[in-house]
Formats: C-alpha cells, structure tokens, sequence
C-alpha cells in the first residue's frame, strides 16, 4: 500500500483492544460535549432554514457551521405568477418536460379575448424551473416556498390566482434569471401556401405579427384564381417571443421555423 | 440446521434502496446468493426518448438519486458528442466542480449507511450532517437539494452566485477536518476492524472479469480512474491522484472511498481557484434555440430533418462515485433521441455479488453490501 | 490503438466475418463483424488485445434489424472499443459473451428483456428488470408510451 | 440497618388500613377484616403495586434520559416537542402501542406467542422485588438476594428463544438463536464476576455487599471484575456493541420482529428493564450502593430520601456509560462475540476470582484501606 | 455573456432576504414547552368528559388520540430518491425524532407507511403486503411526486401512477423530492388531521 495516492492511515496492526476503544469513545464524547452547547439541529417548525439570520453563515458556540449562508437565492420551490404581466404565450407549458401545466382561462381585461395562463398540477411537476427560464416575459418565477403537504389531492393543483396569491404573498424569489439566449431562429412562410387568413396574426401573444398587403396574382392558365385574402403575415423578429403560437394556429401549416443554420 | 433461503429485501433494512438479495444459507453462512432487480425500474432510458434532449436532464438526476450531477455530466458529454456542440472552457470547469462535489456528497451518504449498516450509531448523523453542507453548496448554486437540472447541451445553465468559493473553500476545510474524525471512529475502533478486515475479498483479476469498476476495483490494487487513464472535461490539466489499496476487503474499499474525499477536496480546491480568476460565458455560443434553453416549441417537430442538422452518435464515459458510467445516446436527425443507453457501475458491482459474499457469515451482508455502495436508481434506470 | 491497427490485427482472425472498423470519436473504432464470428471475435479481442473489461452491452432496434453493441474497455491500451453486430429483426439471436466475459451475463439478460435480443447459450436468460412473464420488450421502436390511464383511487373506509 | 424495609412498610400501612377500616364497620365482619393473613396478603399487593409504579416509571424515564443522551452524542436533539423536553414522549408512545391491534401471524405458535412477551416482561419484573435502592426501600433480609437476581436475570434467553420461535419467521429464529447462545456464553464470565464480589464481601445478600464497602468501593480493588462484569452484562442486555439478537442491519428487528402493539411494548419495556437492572446490579456490587465515600460531607446524605437520590443518580451514570459505548462502538460478529466470551472472558474473569482471593488473603491494600473481616 | 443578470430585473426583487417576515426568535425553553401546552387541552377535554358523565369511551379517547399522533413510527423503506431525503430527515440537522417519529424496521411495530418514492407494478404487491402487516390504527404519507402520481415517471410501462391506487393515502406531500423540511410538515400536517379525526 505504498506509491502515489495510496492511503496509508489505518493500516497498523498492533493490538490494542483498550486504546482502540477508547479512541472512538473519545471521538464521541468531544462531539458530545460540543453538542451540549447547541446541537446543529434546527427546530424546524419554529427556526427555518431559510430565516435571515441561517442566510449568513451561522458559526454557533461550537464553531459548527449550520448552512453556508445564500443557499436559497437560487431556490426553485412553489411558482409566483404575475397574471398582469403574462402574455398567454405558451411557452411554460410547452417547456415542461412533466405535462403539468395547463393554460385556464383568466378573466383578463378584455372580456372578449380571455386570459390563458399556467395552471400547475404540484403532484406532477419536477420543480426542474424550465417553465421560468422559458418565461420571456419573468412573470412565472419560483420561490423559495416549499411546503405543499395536503389530505387532498385536488389541492395540489394550484390555479393562476392561487399562483397569483403566492406571487403577492412577497415570497423571496429566485434572482438568477436567465437572459434569453440569442435568438437565430426565426418564424418562416412558406407563401404560396398562405391563404391570409389572420389567424396567427390574432393569436400571437405580443401582436408582433402584422398583416401586410400582397399583390394579386393571376391565375397560371388552365388554373382556378386563388381562394384568398391577400394578405401575409410579417414577424417583426424583435418582439416575437418565440413561442410558436401562429405555427399551431395556422391551418394551412404554412409557418415553419427557420433561420441561419 | 439445513439450508434454506432468505429473502433480504425489498423491505430491509441492509438494501439502502429497492432490491432483493436471495440469500440460501446453512446456519449462519452463506452458501448462495441471487440479487433480485428491477423493484424500481422506472424505464427511464425509453422515456428519454419521448424527451428532448435538455428534458432528458431531469431524469438524470432521479436515475441515480446520490450523484445527479455526475450523471448529468455523463449524459451531457454523450449528448454533446451526438449533437455536434463544444462546451467553453469555464463550463467544463464548471461541471468538474459538481463532479468532485458530488463525489463528496455521495461519498458522506455511502459513510452514513455504510457505517450504519456496521451498528454504528452517531457516525450516520455525522455523515447525514457533513453531506448536508454540501448540498447547501449544491443548493446555493442550481437551486436543489438533490435534482438540480443544472447542465445544459452546450454548458451549464448558470454560473456560481457571488461569495460562492468563499463559502465552498470554508466546507471544504470543515470536511478536511472531519475526516480525521471519521477515521477514530471506525479505523480507530478495534472492533470495525475485526469486522471488516478480510470480508467481502474479491480480487484484481476477478474483479475486472466481472466488470467490477470503481472503489470496488481500486480497493483491489488495480488503478483504473478515468479521470486519469481517459481524462475527460479538464481533468488532464489538474494534479490529483487515484486513490487504490492491495486489500481488495471492505477496509481497502472504506480507506479508497475515504482517500477518494480527500483527493476531491484537493481538486476542488485547484477547480475553485481556476474559477477565481476566469470569468467568462458558461454556455455555448450561436446554438440552435432549441438547445440553448429548454424550450420546446409547437413546430419542432421535424424541424431538425429540415434544417439538415447532422446526425450523429455521442459516447462519454465518467468516472461517477460509484465507478465507471457509461453513456450511448444516438442522434437521428429528430428532436428526441433515437436511443439512449447508460452504463451503471453498481449494475456490474451488483451481478459479482456471488463472487464477494459466498462463504462469509449473514452478519457480513450489511458491511460487504453496504461497501459496494449500492444505488438502485442507476441499477434499474 | 487505431481503427487500422484493429483491422490489421483482426483480419486474419476473422477474415470475412469482420465486415469493418470505423473511427470512432473518443474510442479506438467500431468493429462491425458477422454474427455468426462473435465467439471467435470476442475471443480474439479478449485473449490477444487484451480487452479483458466488457463495459456494456447495448441493443438497439432500427425497426428492420437490431443492432447489439459491446463496449470493451482495454487496461493495458487504456482505451475503448466498440463491437457491432446487426441481427434481423425477425430471427434476433446471437451468441451469449458471458463465456468470454462473466459480466456479460446482466446485461445480455437486460438486453433480451428490453430489445428482445435473445443471446444463445446464455447460462441464465431471464427477466432482470421486469418481473417474470412480461410479454412485452419495451425499449423496442413498436412500443409506445402513452399517460396513464385513471384507477380508482383507494380509500380509507373506516 | 434500618428497619423499615420496604415490605414491612406496605404491611403497615396494609395493617393500619384493614384496622381502621374494620374497626369502622364493626361486629364480626370486622374482625374479620382484622385478620391477619389478610394483612399480610393486601400488604404483598401493595408492596407490588409501589414496586411496579416505581420501576415502570423509572424505565420510562429512562428511555427518554437515553434518547435526549443519544441525541447530544450524535449532534441533534432527540425527543423535544411531546412534553416539557419530549418528557412525555414515552408515555405517548405507551399508549399508541397500548390501543394499536395486536395481530399473530396465522402460522405463529398461539400459546408461546404470548407467552413469551409476557413471561419476559414478568422475570424482569421479578427481579425488582430483590433489589435493595437504599436502607428503606428494601424487601427486608434476603440472604441469598444477589444470586436470586442472577438466576432470574437468565431465565430471559428462554423466553426470547420461545418467542422467537413461535413468531414462525425466519429472521426471528435466528436472532433467538442468536440471544440464546450469546447469553449462555456470557452467563460463565457474568457469574465469575460475582463470585469476585461475594468472595470479598462474604456474603450473597446485596444489601451485605453495599455495606461492606464502607470502607472503599470495590470497583478499584475489583476493577477485572468490573470489566468482566460490564461487558458480559452489554450481553446480557443486548445493547450494542453485542446487540447481535436485534442486529438492525441484518436481521430487520431479530427476534420481536413479528410483534407489533402492546407485545411489542412488553419487548421494549423488558429490555430497558434488564437495562436497569443490570445498571442497579452494578452500583450494588461495585460503586457502594447508596453510600456515600466517607470523605464527603456527611450533610451530603443527611436529608431523607437521600439514599434513593444518589442511588438513582449512580444508576443512571451507569447507564449514560452504555448509552456513550451505544453512540461510538460498532457491533461485533456472532462467533467474534462467543470467541471474546469463551476465549476472552472467562480466563478474565476467573483471574478476577484469584485476585479477589488474593484480596481477602491480605486484606489491605494500599490507598483503599483494609477490607473488614466477613461477616463482620 | 451577461447571462447572469442583477437581481434587480427579478419581480421578487423588493422581496429581499430582509422581506421575510420574520419570525420572532423563540428562546430554548419555550421550544421545548411548546408542544407540552397541548396535553393540556387533551387533559382538560378528557376531565370535561369525565364530569358530563358521557361514558367510558369518550373519556380515553381525547388521550388515545394525543397518544397516537405524537408517536407516529414510519416503516424504514426506502424506495427511491425521497428515501434519501427521508433519511436526511432523520439526520442531525432536521432530526425528525424531535417529534417521537422513530423508524421501524418491522412492519408490525409502525403506524406510518411513508412511501418514499416510484412505486412499480413489480413491487406494488409488496407494498399492499406491508401495509396490510400493519396493525390498525394506520396511516400513509404519500411523499413526493413518484408516490402521488408517478411524477415524471408516469408514462412509463413499469410505474404505478400513484400509490394511492393501491393503498388509501392520508396525506399527499409535493415535491420532487420535498425538502426534509417538507416532510416534516407533511408528518405535522397528518397530526393534524388525526386531532381532527371522530373515531
């Protein structure tokens, strides 16, 4: 047991049988003792982890450290949603990797056009944090709460406004955000299939879609004239999202993502 | 008394994990032995193929529950590989970061069961206490305790908060100073070493017969440490040695996984410094969107075979805790993996078992077992 | 090791049986070779290239043929392999490794259960992950995932 | 030697009780009351019913001295919430396991099923009855106390065996096997070690030997015996590092695996009764019982109850002593443990017998003094 | 790359650590009384029931129940990755035996079956045996995703969606896994509802 690496503690053979003992009681009895002035238990119900004074490094009389402080900057825990700031954009659900969110309808300020935002079903989600860092709006983060424990298991699904109640509830909530990445993709058309319809143009979330004159053209011979409104849609790259709410609305499937390769 | 067969598990206090050790015994030694699997196969390699392949990540984690982030580093380098993407250099450090921390913090928890396992009361809470810290460590930086879905094809998803060495570098002189105690408590104790010395033999050449790999087999004089032989990430630019003992018994396995912690913890320190003195990106530049976030748009479908994205077949091999992982995941042109495959060393360990138990005393299962370090997660995937 | 020096050195064991070897990022290539050559492949790349430490043994189903790959991990060459060899869907069996290598013998049975592989002179092949009787091998392309369905749901009647 | 045992103060206040009350009633039905078997009958019943309360209480505060004890040595609290510091925390488990249903697996033996709990809660019991706390809690003369205890003291591993037996399962079988031959291998050092004892003191009655050590205690002149003692009584007890009957790891729950409910209590109570007994066993026999070193002011031991208070309080450092060797010693093998008793032990303790002789045979030692003449 | 941008951007900005409501800091001895204060309610009601003369049963049943809730024994299995946040639990920092929950290794000595993780089909009938070794009065904490409905697992072939399919669940816990914070509560959650519970 020898050469680079090799652990060479512990390998005596002598016998001893008191000291060797003896040597382990005394290991236990230090920790006993340092014990006796605060164990590094944390009475749970009644101290919290995360209680600002465990947020710093706590040195208690023993020289033990409980926690090593900002351990919960980061925490993706129960979901805050801001329902003002939510575009109905989809992309949270599209994100999950679990299929625990459902876009409900709100009641939004327009009464004509409903609110659609994520509803969470905590006995399915992950808590893996992809639906905020699919967010491009930050309006669903995570906090830092984490107790969910219910008879019930309807309880576990937590509407918008239940959402909402958490958001408000001022909740420390996750300051690392990502910023989202560069964007090369864009949203193509493929024009001659495109009938005008204005469906993608309606839906988008950020109405970064405008519906733009196209001229007619005629009908090759021996073809009927188009059936169409001539109009096509152009995505003012800047705003779009991203989300792919016009490509699932289309109904000619003339929208497809594209960009530089 | 005649021979008769036992039934260790899947409720037992020995299997730390879901499984079935058939053990036939005559009085109190074993003549035979059959592990049962496949209690918790949760079929994760043929629901990664319903994913895309960030998603995959979160069963990463939940396939072995005591090293997520070795098996997301282990999947992400195959995923990488099939995929056509290069890290930049602050991730690859990065993910060696978590990798030694993880080993670390598997480490403490094979110490708490392990020692368990032998009767030993307060070291469990000792180990449970010390690994706590560094999941704090874990948690202050992807967020989780256990499932942290932190890397990323191309990178990791966010670099460390501010103050985090500080903090990391004083866990680390904590845990230097305990392992001194760990080692009272059990190489010190006359008893744990007529427990452990000469149980659960299993051999060099045995050992690499049966695919043993690991602590198992450095326990047993053969040096084999990817991190050394196959130097993947930044291993080749950091100083650490590998771990091994001639004993090839459950004390060479305890005294390799002890000095593995604190060769971890001189490499955490090289990594930390590095980390000190390079900022830079964490994740790769110019990737497609649907890698570099999560995202999975409605329309992707088929959007890989449009675009022509190349195909391709990724293999990475990780010197996990437990041994040595290994990833195959194939890349056929859709936005789901074809195939994905994973190599858990506690698979192999665990299919020798007849070769390490035979002849030993039922007293001896719990510490030969539990010096196999056994995670059933990554056994049944 | 190179992929020419494996193909040099396997050559004029195998002959025809070895159908290639491709490069291989990270490893030392891929040997494709013929079923009906495993034991005597699986023997040369044991006992002459010192390839003592079997890693792996993966299946793959490309719908019309499958696909089983090893993974061999050499001390002294401090490098893996691949070994590849392709079997039609509807007369899958090759033959067992776990003579060369006993820790052949899990991940053969993993194999059969999932990828319905069946190795021949296999010492033990039965269900390891799936409880006994399973009629169904779900890593194959046929089978789909779907949500669970509703079950009732237990309670307490007191 | 004080007078009032504890017997004859249950038979008093049993005597002037039925006195008063038939000199109430009156007439011949009163004297009948004024009996005197009668008398001595209630006051065996009371003298029960206080030796019952007492031990019963005392194992309970035990258990939680052991679980807050264990706490601090692993770095974390123990029972803290149920009562002022978890001090209900025992009753409250008590009286769950007291209303849970008690199910018998339907191939386990019926009759030695519940036998066998019961029996083992009841020998421990027994023993209470023998032990002397002080001058006044005591069951008057016993010549032959001390090894009256002993012998009950080992009627345990048959009761063990039998219901593990009977329990009809295999990990249940092996922990009583494992009970029974552990604690046949330990009864040999166990006894030698008391006889090191009753050489020196001259007598097998325990409230004898504390009053012999007067002069010194005898766990200094004594101290092989001590040791032989100590460890042959973890075995008997069946606490760690020699809990190989119970073994967590590899036998699920060894030998009460299958009881659940109130039998399940009997198990529990019965352990931690032995534990005390063999705790009290070694404060009688080694640390000077309820004495006090002479050295010490007198105003230490002049108040009443003053016995029983240090005695408890020598008992339950004892007993800390076990908890501490339960915090940081792993568990030793079946044949590591029978070869430590038979190869170990026993010379150990047969060496403690010639230096206990040696000790009479000179009769002083130096720093301790001089060891009064038997039966002095 | 600023790809780590200031807390500033972040909606929970203004609830900075300060934001926390904190709690006012209960000093040692009141920690351990807390919990005392209740057998006296428990004490009291029994003493009310005993003076209305209301029978046997209701008088001992207020104490039965202080009794059974405050000594909940969990089966010591561990099934997947709760178990390890199970475990944790039972560690030096959160030390669930503060409030007298104790694992057994025997199902016949608990009163508690957490189920800790994915349950499969292979080892649904194993649960269902060990929750009917049980002896009555028994409870199940579903702990985690896995066991409340088969988390991200639940479209695969070998999963129980839920263990509550097999055995009735009194309380569900989320959480992939729960913090052993979480456990906790989830364990005084299901005091709770044993005080409320009518036998």
């Amino acid at each position: 047991m020898t050469e680079e690496g090799a652990p060479g503690a512990g390998t005596t053979t002598e016998e001893n049988p008191v000291l060797y003992v003896a040597r382990p009681m005394a290991t236990a009895a230090r920790q006993f003792v340092k014990s006796l002035v605060r164990p590094s238990t944390i009475v749970y119900p009644y101290e919290r982890l995360e209680d600002p004074r465990f947020r710093t490094e706590v040195a208690v009389a023993s020289g033990r450290p409980i926690g090593v402080g900002q351990v919960w900057d980061n925490y993706r825990g129960v979901h805050a949603l801001n329902i003002a700031t939510c575009i109905s954009c989809n992309l949270c659900a599209f994100s999950c990797p679990d299929l625990c969110i459902e876009m409900v309808t709100v009641p939004g300020p327009d009464p004509k056009k409903p609110k659609k935002c994520p509803q969470i079903d905590y006995g399915k989600c992950s808590y893996c944090g992809f639906c905020s860092d699919a967010c491009p709006e930050g309006c669903l983060t995570m906090t830092t709460r984490y107790e969910l424990s219910t008879p019930r298991r309807a309880e576990m699904v937590y509407s918008p406004q239940r959402l909402f109640d958490v958001f408000r509830s001022k909740l420390p909530m996750n300051p690392i955000r990502l910023e989202r990445p560069e964007n090369e993709d864009r949203i193509l058309l493929d024009p001659p299939l495109c009938i005008g319809c204005n469906a993608c143009a309606r839906d988008c979330p950020t109405q970064c879609i405008t519906m733009v004159d196209v001229p007619k053209t005629d009908p090759k011979p021996g073809q009927k004239p188009a059936k169409r409104i001539w109009k096509e849609p152009v995505v003012n790259d800047s705003d779009c999202v991203r989300c792919g709410t016009c490509i699932s609305v289309c109904p000619k499937e003339c929208l497809f993502w594209g960009g530089p390769p | 008394m005649s021979e008769m067969w036992i039934n260790m598990g899947p409720q037992h206090p020995m299997t730390h994990g879901l499984w079935n050790l058939r053990v036939r015994i005559e009085g109190e030694l074993i003549r035979d032995v059959d592990p049962e699997m496949g209690y918790l196969h949760r079929g994760i390699e043929k629901i990664s193929e319903d994913r895309h392949y960030n998603e995959v990540i979160t069963l990463m984690d939940r396939c072995c529950y005591v090293a997520g982030l070795a098996w997301e580093h282990l999947y992400i380098r195959a995923a990488e590989q099939a995929l056509h993407v290069d890290p930049p250099e602050r991730a690859e450090y990065l993910r060696v970061l978590c990798d030694e921390f993880q080993r670390l913090g598997s480490h403490l928890m094979w110490y708490a069961a392990f020692v368990q396992d032998l009767g030993l009361m307060s070291p469990f809470l000792y180990g449970m206490r010390d690994r706590d810290l560094v999941l704090d460590l874990f948690q202050s930086y992807t967020g989780a305790r256990m499932t942290y879905e932190y890397m990323r094809v191309g990178g990791v998803r966010n670099d460390l908060p501010p103050g985090f060495t500080a903090s990391a570098r004083k866990v680390l002189d904590w845990l230097s100073d305990r392992f001194r105690e760990y080692d009272q408590l059990c190489l010190g104790s006359t008893i744990f070493r007529k427990r452990c010395d000469g149980l659960g033999v299993l051999k060099g050449p045995d050992a690499v017969h049966h695919g043993v790999t690991g602590p198992m087999l450095r326990s047993a004089g053969v040096k084999r440490d990817l991190r050394k032989d196959r130097p993947y990430a930044v291993y080749g630019q950091l100083d650490f040695d590998v771990a091994f003992a001639d004993g090839a018994d459950v004390t060479a396995r305890y005294l390799v996984r002890m000095e593995e912690m604190r060769q971890s913890v001189r490499l955490l320190r090289q990594v930390l410094d590095w980390l000190d003195r390079h900022p830079g990106p964490v994740i790769a530049e110019h990737l497609p969107r649907w890698l570099g976030a999560p995202y999975a748009p409605i329309g992707l479908e088929g959007y890989l075979l449009k675009r022509n994205y190349p195909k391709g077949v990724g293999f990475s091999a990780v010197e996990e805790p437990h041994g040595e992982a290994l990833a195959y995941v194939v890349n056929e042109g859709g936005e789901h993996p074809y195939r994905v495959k994973f190599r858990s060393p506690v698979f192999a360990n665990l299919s020798a078992a007849r070769t390490y138990l035979v002849g030993y005393h039922v007293a001896d299962i719990p510490p030969i077992m539990g010096s196999v370090d056994v995670c059933v997660g990554e056994v049944d995937r | 090791m190179q992929p020419a020096d494996l193909e040099q050195a396997l050559r004029p064991r195998l002959g025809e049986h070895l159908l290639g070897v491709e490069p291989f990022e990270g490893t030392a290539g891929k040997v494709r070779f013929d079923r009906s050559a495993a034991v005597a492949t699986f023997r040369a790349l044991h006992d002459e290239l010192g390839f003592t430490h079997l890693a792996m043994i993966g299946g793959i189903d490309w719908v019309a043929h499958r696909e089983v790959v090893y993974t061999l991990w050499s001390d002294a060459a401090k490098q893996y392999v691949f070994l590849s060899t392709t079997v039609p869907a509807d007369d899958a069996h090759v033959e067992s490794a776990s003579g060369v290598w006993p820790s052949a013998n899990w991940h053969e049975r993993e194999a059969w259960e999932m990828v319905d592989i069946t190795f021949d002179h296999h010492p033990d092949l039965r269900h390891l992950l799936m409880p006994d009787g399973y009629a169904f091998h779900p890593l194959l392309r046929s089978f789909k995932l779907h949500e669970p369905e509703e079950l009732e749901v237990k309670v307490r009647h007191v | 030697m004080s007078s009032a045992t504890l017997y004859s103060v249950s038979y008093d206040l049993s005597h002037t009780l039925l006195f008063a009350l038939g000199g109430l009633i009156g007439g011949p039905l009163g004297r009948l009351l004024e009996n005197g078997d009668l008398v001595t009958g209630i006051g065996v019943l009371v003298f029960a019913a206080l030796l019952l309360a007492a031990s019963m209480l005392n194992t309970i505060v035990l258990i939680w001295y052991e679980r807050k004890l264990l706490g601090r040595f692993m770095d974390r609290r123990g029972a803290m919430h149920v009562g002022y510091a978890g001090l209900l925390q025992n009753f409250a488990d008590g009286l769950k396991l007291f209303r849970k249903h008690t199910t018998r697996p339907r191939e386990a033996d019926e009759v030695g099923f519940y036998f066998g709990p019961t029996a083992y809660l009841v020998t421990s019991l027994m023993i209470f009855g023998i032990l002397p706390i002080s001058t006044g809690w005591n069951s008057g003369p016993m010549p032959l106390s001390l090894l009256l205890a002993l012998v009950i003291f080992s009627f345990a591993p048959l009761f063990i065996f039998v219901s593990a037996w009977s329990s009809n399962n295999k990990y249940s079988l092996m922990g009583g096997l494992r009970s029974a031959a552990q604690m046949i291998a330990y009864e040999v050092p166990l006894l030698l070690a008391v006889v090191a004892v009753v050489v020196v003191a001259g007598s097998f009655s325990l409230t004898t030997i504390v009053y012999e050590q007067q002069n010194y205690w005898f766990w200094g002149p004594l101290i092989v015996a001590l040791i032989v003692f100590v460890a042959a009584m973890l075995a008997e007890m069946e606490r760690i590092p020699f809990d190989l009957p119970e073994a967590e790891a590899e036998l699920v729950e060894g030998w009460n695996t299958e009881y659940g409910g109130m039998l399940f209590a009997f198990f529990m109570l019965a352990d931690y009764l032995r534990a005390l007994v063999g705790s009290i066993l070694i404060v009688l026999l080694f640390l000077g019982g309820w004495t006090l070193p002479t050295w010490l002011p007198g105003s230490l031991t002049a108040w009443p109850l003053a016995g029983i208070f240090w005695f408890m309080v020598k008992t339950y450092l004892v007993f800390g002593l076990f908890v501490w060797i339960r915090a940081s010693l792993p568990r030793v093998r079946t044949d590591q443990l029978l070869r430590v008793g038979w190869n170990r032990m026993i010379p150990l303790a047969l060496l403690s017998v010639f230096l206990a002789a040696a000790l009479v045979t000179v009769r002083c030692v130096p720093v301790f003094g001089c060891v009064p003449s038997p039966g002095a | 790359m600023g790809r780590l941008s200031a807390p500033a951007t972040s909606p929970g900005a203004g609830a900075a650590p300060a934001a926390v409501p904190a709690e006012p800091a209960v000093p040692f001895v009141e920690i351990e009384a807390v919990r005392a204060k209740e057998f006296v309610p428990a004490a009291k009601e029994a003493l009310t029931a005993l003076v209305a003369e209301q029978g046997q049963r209701k008088l001992i049943q207020p104490v039965f129940n202080w009794a059974g809730r405050n000594s909940l024994f969990p089966l010591h299995w561990g099934l997947a990755c709760c178990a390890i946040e199970f475990a944790a639990a039972f560690g030096a920092r959160w030390d669930a035996e503060r409030f007298g929950v104790v694992p057994r290794s025997s199902p016949r000595q608990c009163d508690l079956l957490i189920v800790n993780g994915t349950v499969t089909w292979k080892v649904a009938h194993k649960l269902v045996t060990l929750y009917e070794q049980m002896p009555e009065p028994k409870w199940v904490i579903a702990m985690g995703n896995c066991a409340t409905g088969g988390g991200p697992f639940r479209t695969a072939y070998s999963v129980v969606p839920g263990v509550d399919k097999l055995v009735p669940v009194d309380v569900y816990i989320a959480g992939c896994p729960p913090r052993p914070e979480a456990m906790l509560d989830g364990i005084l959650e299901l005091e709770k509802l044993i005080r409320e519970r009518k036998e």
